[in-house]
């Protein structure tokens, strides 16, 4: 049975789907416990074949058993780095559904089965977009994980959910038919979909080949339309903040996060790094315009009322950071970018969790609507400061360790403006959540003195903690930021491991061609 | 904003132009993609893989079916997303709602009914004529199912929402396309059970004894297309049924 | 010299002890006595591990362990010599006199939240000694930040604008010099020496790695200024402004704990990661020497002018930072013991200034010197002991302040800078210009009505006995100390030993 | 028009004139997805470059001379039943357009083997399309759903409009 994991990851969220509709339908106070089950075999799984890659190499698993020639069937091909991001998109996935408890209480609509339905289909995609290895495979997860989410969006209560998603939807689509294009490019000059067979084309080559380079600048455009890279983030905000809490949990780390990671995808397997990096003078470019979508996303973040939407532009930054981090040319930047996808991946999910029970417990939408949350919410702010901390990049959390290995990567390529602007952006963190503590910590008006509150107060906390099934997923969220953190060192050796497998990105040549760039 | 656009759309048709010296002449038989060998497979191969002289059924369903899975679920999504964005709870006031004013045969011509009541056999036939042959000549689960919807849809168009509603009622179109997935997906895992690769049909013949492995491979391939039809026919009308009352599922156009 | 090393997990329960006690302090939040009787139960544990420790280390043994490997080649690593355990002795011992003393004052001023506060007094606690004893830099920085963090609810425990500006100012002033300037120095290290695993060693685990000139001098201003807990000009105003905190938290960690893990970030760069040789052959800590001499002369200044006790012990304090970065910046023998005995004499006379300052807000609600002309006579235990802090801090016998200042100067003097020995000098007069008038007025007060009351016991207005019993204890060390500064220039001559 | 001009006509526009016409159709449609006010006409934008995309994967895959990728066949002792109307429909469509197809209309079966890939156009990018084209309904499908929401929220299709509203609401509350 081991050597089905791959497709028994899939397999478990499409029957768990199945089933949440099929019976949901009759009763939908089964739907919480069918995706919740569906959802912890698949991280066990993830588990599973997290172990097999370790053990035993990269997977490759072919479907419908054409495995000859190469390229006729589908090819699922999992490394370390697959595998890890495929656990950390089941089990941002789980975490969010245990979240998602009291929707289930709450709802009055009758669409709960459908949410989960659409919830669990949106893991599965995003779970088969990570392990495919197939370029086209990927456009059509890339679309059941985007359809999913438009979905999902356009159910929120506000009346801007519907503009918000319409606009994703035109945004996603030009992406993915960018994507698709470029696919088209690739296939008509290499006459294959496979990601190792259309590698090893480009390789065969004799010189250079306009459409490599045109599909290349489509697949890129397309996942950075995706990603919301800087100047294409438009459509991110509203969309990510004008829709239900659960589904902004789970949006808001994963869909991003698997942009990053298809985007390196393409780097490392389909196009390689010796051909992606052979013209240094463009890439270079890249690494300018990830530093002005850090600064930009930074400072954006800063301008918010709204905490969600501060989130969201948090998060435009953090794509410049791993843009950043894969195209400077480094082995570390490219580690460092690898491990922030899962490490980032956790620290939205905090933040948007979080984000979520203020929401729910106390309506707070607007930053200066959290005054007095550490006496309100004590245990709620717990979880929410270890996110913070992470954040800003205070060791040992994971932020620290990933913002470590980038500006690691950043020194030694020379990009002195990347690590100039991760800095800055540590520091704009700093303030950002510090003005949330200091709000929550002090309230919107402190006394002048300090005389005046000496006794314990006598007004009782107005707001109620929040329900147990949302604070354990926060605490689980916090718990593997900081394991994330003090275990990098382990997950970095894996990250390396499928690195040095490729042998793609050798530090000294690289080094030297980063200096005369 | 619109120069803007025309701008950034010139650049973009500029830069997909720019490859156009590498590209493969029109009907060029020996280009990169046509020439390759797994395009060349397809064609050499598969009748000897699965007796299957339909190349596009045979790629769709079997070489590339993981593909076709998830496009049924893609059309799965679509339906349930649909539904999740429009559909509105019935408000039920005072238990029996009045009496919509067009009524089946009301206001609707008797041409179009009649019409449509000799038509709409013939086209479900046909429907599952072009499911059935899809081995053999151009069609399949999506075709034949979207032909289906068709009727369906031809009905509710002709006759009014409701009366297609009692007999196509929501509680059963949503349930024959998630029926219609499991179907695909029982086939792969069937194949998984029997200790081969997921949607592997040749380990198939094993549960009939008379099958070869190239049999079972056509006829899973005929039975996941069934399947795909069950979905696409269902949720062709399901969008239909939504868009067109805005997610009511009353009155109609 | 390769000291022998030994594999021990008792510094990691040191560190841990007082991270154990927060959880039964948080269940016993509403029964008091037994909430601070777990404070002192921690206090002593902690003390007795590092005591424990001693012997082996006086012995020239090198206690290790390694927890966790955070990067490919960085683990979390304790390692307790000489420099760690004298910080730690210091740190864990005053800690129990502080809790006593901040029992006193915070029920004596009725605080809120006291829970809170020593909740994050014992976490302080713990960031310190994971300081104290970080084995490579990233562990350091690792307890660095959390230091910062932890003390924040501690500066800020009056929640009222003025804690939240000094909070901003604490923040903004520590978190940004050492995110802006100390994380970079540090993945620059790591970048240069990673194979070293960052690890502090008498040779500097720098030495060898190419780096030179500019570069080097512009990675040491990087740690010096990054490590801004040090208090070092221009990055010093954070202190004053964080005098905003109950006096128990200024005594403990603004005097001690967090002034003093930033000199000791410090010496931990000049000693462990540069190497005193390899800085001698860059030749560039004089830079660091005169902006420490400009810190010694400008704080002392200031701190003449300034009528708030605290604030004017606040410059005090900036200053006598500056003496230890001065110091060890000198790179001499002597010099960097006097540095290291000094952050020890330093600690117990300014804590005892603190605890009398809060000691007489707490019996008359007076914070300003003008108001405290004749307080003497109503409190004598408590400016006694002001007296001979003062003592201590100026460097005048019979306070363990002699010695380490006597090292000091005469290291200057071995350094061959005559004019920092003047700087030295001179600025020992003007603490004493600052200090001494205070123990004088308020025993022999300018208003005649004042100075003519006859004395008698019973007038006197003490504070509370946990107020006033440490810091007749502290006093009491800071003499020990003159008579018997053996084991703590033992421990600070291990490191130069190894360093020669 | 010199030798050269001609020249660079045929190598870049005749050949090619099926991407140029699929570019050109994509081109309007990005155009009209970016900058038509109208929501309705911007999902015809998207309609349009989508389909503008499938013309470029089907036209990439095809032969000069080959037929549909449905191969000669009749004689698989299995499918005697479906040969007779299935062999008769495709082979009269091969026989009429080119002669290219060797087997006669009752070939045995091991000729199978004798296939000529250049004789069929490539099957691979009609699968993909038909995926494409999927992706397209179902896209199509949940933006009209979307825009539907929209109208009954604000009234209007015009994105213009719809941002004013928004304004006026912000202001509002």
């Amino acid at each position: 049975m081991a050597e089905q994991y791959p497709i028994l990851v899939l397999l478990v969220l499409l029957f768990g789907a199945l089933l949440v509709g099929l019976s949901g339908m009759a009763d939908r106070r089964v739907c919480f416990p069918l995706t919740v089950t569906a959802l912890g075999l698949a991280v066990a799984v993830s588990i599973g074949i997290l172990q097999r890659v370790m053990d035993g190499g990269v997977i490759r698993y072919f479907v419908g058993g054409w495995s000859r020639p190469v390229g006729i069937g589908i090819e699922l091909r999992i490394d370390t780095i697959n595998a890890l991001v495929l656990l950390t998109v089941t089990t941002v996935g789980l975490l969010t559904a245990i979240f998602s408890f009291r929707r289930v209480r709450d709802d009055k609509t009758e669409k709960t089965p459908l949410f989960y339905v659409l919830y669990l289909l949106l893991i599965m995609g995003l779970s088969g977009m990570v392990i495919t290895g197939d370029a086209f495979n990927l456009y059509v997860l890339l679309e059941v994980s985007s359809l999913t989410s438009y979905a999902l969006i356009a159910m929120g209560k506000s009346k801007r959910a519907a503009t918000a998603a319409f606009s994703y939807i035109i945004m996603g689509t030009i992406g993915a038919s960018f994507y698709l294009l470029g696919v088209g490019y690739l296939y008509l000059r290499t006459g294959t979909l496979n990601m190792m067979e259309i590698h090893q084309a480009i390789l065969a080559l004799d010189g250079p080949s306009s459409t490599i380079v045109v599909a290349f600048v489509l697949i890129i455009v397309g996942l950075m339309i995706k990603m919301a890279f800087f100047p294409l983030f438009g459509w991110l905000p509203n969309a990510y903040s004008y829709c239900p809490s659960s589904t902004s949990c789970v949006v808001a780390p994963l869909m991003t996060k698997v942009g990053v990671y298809v985007m390196v995808r393409m780097m490392l397997t389909v196009f390689g790094t010796e051909w992606v990096f052979s013209n240094l003078q463009y890439t270079q470019w890249l690494v300018g315009m990830a530093v002005v979508a850090i600064l930009a996303g930074s400072v954006m973040a800063l301008a918010q009322v709204e905490l969600k939407k501060m989130f969201c532009y948090l998060i435009v930054a953090e794509v410049g950071y791993m843009v950043g981090g894969a195209w400077m040319a480094n082995h570390w930047g490219m580690v460092g970018t690898i491990y922030h996808i899962m490490g980032d991946a956790f620290m939205t999910l905090c933040m948007f969790l979080a984000a979520g029970i203020f929401l729910k417990q106390a309506g707070v939408v607007r930053i200066d609507q959290l005054d007095g949350m550490f006496r309100k919410m004590p245990w709620t702010m717990a979880g929410f400061v270890v996110g913070a901390l992470a954040m800003i990049g205070i060791p040992p959390t994971c932020g620290f360790f990933s913002k470590l290995y980038l500006i690691r990567g950043g020194m030694e390529s020379g990009h002195w403006f990347y690590v100039g602007a991760l800095l800055i952006s540590s520091l704009v963190n700093a303030v950002l959540f510090f003005r949330i503590f200091e709000i929550a910590y002090f309230g919107k008006n402190p006394a002048e003195g300090h005389a005046a509150h000496h006794e314990e107060p006598s007004v009782q906390p107005v707001i109620k903690e929040a329900h147990p099934s949302s604070l354990i997923p926060l605490y689980l969220t916090a718990a593997i930021i900081l394991l994330l953190g003090l275990f990098n060192g382990q997950i970095v050796e894996l990250i390396e491991h499928s690195l040095n497998g490729v042998q793609v990105i050798g530090t000294e040549i690289l080094v030297e061609k980063g200096g005369q760039g | 904003m619109k120069w803007i656009g025309l701008i950034a759309v010139i650049f973009t048709g500029g830069l997909l132009l720019s490859a156009m010296d590498d590209f493969p002449n029109w009907g060029d038989a020996h280009s990169p993609a046509n020439s390759s060998p797994v395009s060349q497979y397809y064609i050499e191969q598969t009748m000897t893989d699965s007796g299957v002289p339909n190349m596009v059924t045979a790629v769709l369903a079997d070489y590339r079916g993981y593909d076709t899975m998830f496009e049924t679920v893609v059309v799965l999504i679509a339906g349930i997303a649909i539904m999740a964005i429009l559909r509105v709870a019935k408000q039920v006031p005072g238990g029996a709602k009045p009496t919509p004013a067009h009524e089946v045969g009301d206001q609707h011509d008797i041409i179009i009914g009649t019409t449509c009541r000799l038509l709409i056999p013939v086209l479900q036939l046909f429907a599952l004529y072009v499911i059935a042959h899809g081995h053999h000549s151009p069609g399949g689960g999506f075709q034949g199912g979207v032909i289906l919807g068709a009727s369906f849809i031809l009905a509710a168009i002709a006759k009014g929402l409701d009366p297609a509603l009692q007999r196509l009622p929501e509680k059963r179109y949503v349930k024959l396309a998630f029926v219609g997935v499991v179907i695909y997906v029982s086939f792969g895992v069937a194949c998984l059970i029997l200790g081969e690769n997921f949607l592997d049909y040749g380990v198939l013949h094993e549960l009939l004894p008379t099958m070869s492995a190239e049999e079972a491979r056509s006829h899973s391939m005929l039975g996941v297309e069934i399947g795909v039809a069950f979905t696409v026919s269902m949720i062709m009308f399901a969008i239909y049924a939504n868009l067109a009352s805005k997610g009511e599922l009353e009155g109609g156009l | 010299m390769i000291p022998e090393v030994i594999q021990t997990y008792t510094p990691l329960w040191a560190c841990l002890s007082a991270l154990a006690a927060v959880v039964p302090m948080l269940i016993l939040r509403r029964e008091t006595a037994l909430r601070e009787g777990i404070t002192f139960l921690a206090g002593f544990v902690m003390l007795g591990f590092v005591i424990s420790m001693v012997p082996e280390v006086l012995a020239g043994k090198v206690l290790e362990c390694t927890l966790v490997q955070l990067t490919a080649d960085v683990p979390i690593k304790f390692r307790v010599d000489g420099l760690g355990m004298l910080f730690a002795l210091v740190a864990s011992s005053l800690w129990i006199v502080t809790s006593l003393y901040s029992v006193g004052y915070m029920r004596g001023l009725k605080e809120h939240s006291q829970t809170r506060f020593f909740v994050f007094f014992a976490v302080s606690l713990t960031a310190t000694m994971g300081v104290a004893f970080a084995g490579n830099l990233l562990t350091l920085y690792l307890f660095y930040e959390m230091l910062s963090l932890a003390t924040w609810p501690l500066v800020t425990h009056h929640q009222d604008k003025e804690a939240r500006g000094g909070g901003r100012k604490y923040l903004t002033y520590l978190l940004g010099t050492s995110v802006g300037f100390a994380l970079p120095a540090l993945i620059f290290c790591y970048v240069k020496a990673s194979a070293t695993g960052l690890e502090f060693s008498a040779a500097g685990f720098l030495a060898g790695t190419g780096i030179e000139g500019t570069a080097a001098l512009v990675l040491l201003l990087l740690f010096t200024f990054g490590f801004s807990k040090a208090g070092l000009m221009p990055f010093h105003s954070w202190l004053p402004g964080a005098m905003v905190a109950p006096t128990p938290v200024s005594a403990l960690l603004h005097a001690v704990a967090v002034v003093k893990v930033g000199v000791f970030c410090i010496i931990r760069v000049f000693t462990g990661v540069f190497g005193l040789e390899f800085l001698k052959e860059l030749d560039i800590a004089i830079v660091i020497s005169w902006v420490a001499a400009f810190t010694v002369i400008t704080s002392s200044l200031i701190a003449l002018t300034q009528d708030n006790l605290k604030r004017r012990l606040a410059f005090s304090t900036i200053g006598q930072l500056a003496y230890i970065i001065l110091g060890v910046s000198l790179l001499e023998d002597r010099a960097v013991m006097g540095s290291m005995t000094h952050i020890a004499m330093h600690a117990v006379g300014k804590i005892t200034l603190f605890m009398c300052a809060g000691a007489i807000f707490v019996a008359t609600g007076k914070k300003y010197v003008s108001q405290m002309d004749g307080l003497g006579r109503k409190m004598p235990l408590t400016f006694a002991a002001f007296t001979i802090g003062a003592l201590s801090v100026i460097g005048l016998p019979p306070t363990g302040g002699l010695i380490s200042k006597f090292y000091l100067v005469t290291g200057a003097m071995d350094a061959n800078q005559p004019w920092l020995v003047t700087v030295f000098l001179v600025s020992t007069l003007l603490n004493a210009a600052y200090l001494l008038p205070i123990g004088y007025r308020a025993f022999f007060p300018k208003d005649r009505q004042l100075s003519s009351q006859p004395f008698s016991w019973k007038s006197t207005v003490e504070a509370p006995w946990a107020c006033v019993l440490p810091l007749c204890v502290t006093s009491c060390l800071a003499m020990l100390l003159f008579v018997k500064p053996q084991l703590l220039l033992k421990l600070a001559s291990l490191m130069v030993s190894d360093a020669g | 028009m010199s030798v050269m001009g001609s020249f660079i006509i045929s190598q870049y526009v005749l050949d090619h004139f099926n991407f140029w016409v699929a570019v050109i159709l994509m081109m309007i449609g990005l155009y009209a997805m970016i900058t038509k006010n109208n929501l309705i006409k911007k999902l015809i934008g998207m309609s349009i470059f989508q389909t503008a995309i499938i013309l470029f994967y089907v036209s990439a895959g095809v032969k000069e001379g080959a037929t549909i990728p449905i191969l000669e066949h009749h004689a698989a002792e299995t499918e005697q039943v479906a040969a007779g109307d299935a062999g008769a429909e495709h082979g009269s469509v091969v026989g009429a357009d080119h002669d290219v197809s060797k087997s006669s209309e009752k070939a045995p079966a091991h000729e199978v083997h004798e296939i000529n890939p250049d004789d069929y156009s490539n099957p691979l990018p009609h699968v993909l399309m038909l995926t494409a084209i999927v992706v397209g309904v179902a896209t199509l499908g949940v933006a009209l759903a979307v825009a539907q929401v929209i109208y009954k929220n604000y009234g209007t299709l015009e994105e213009d409009e719809i941002l004013a509203k928004i304004k006026a609401a912000e202001n509002d509350g």
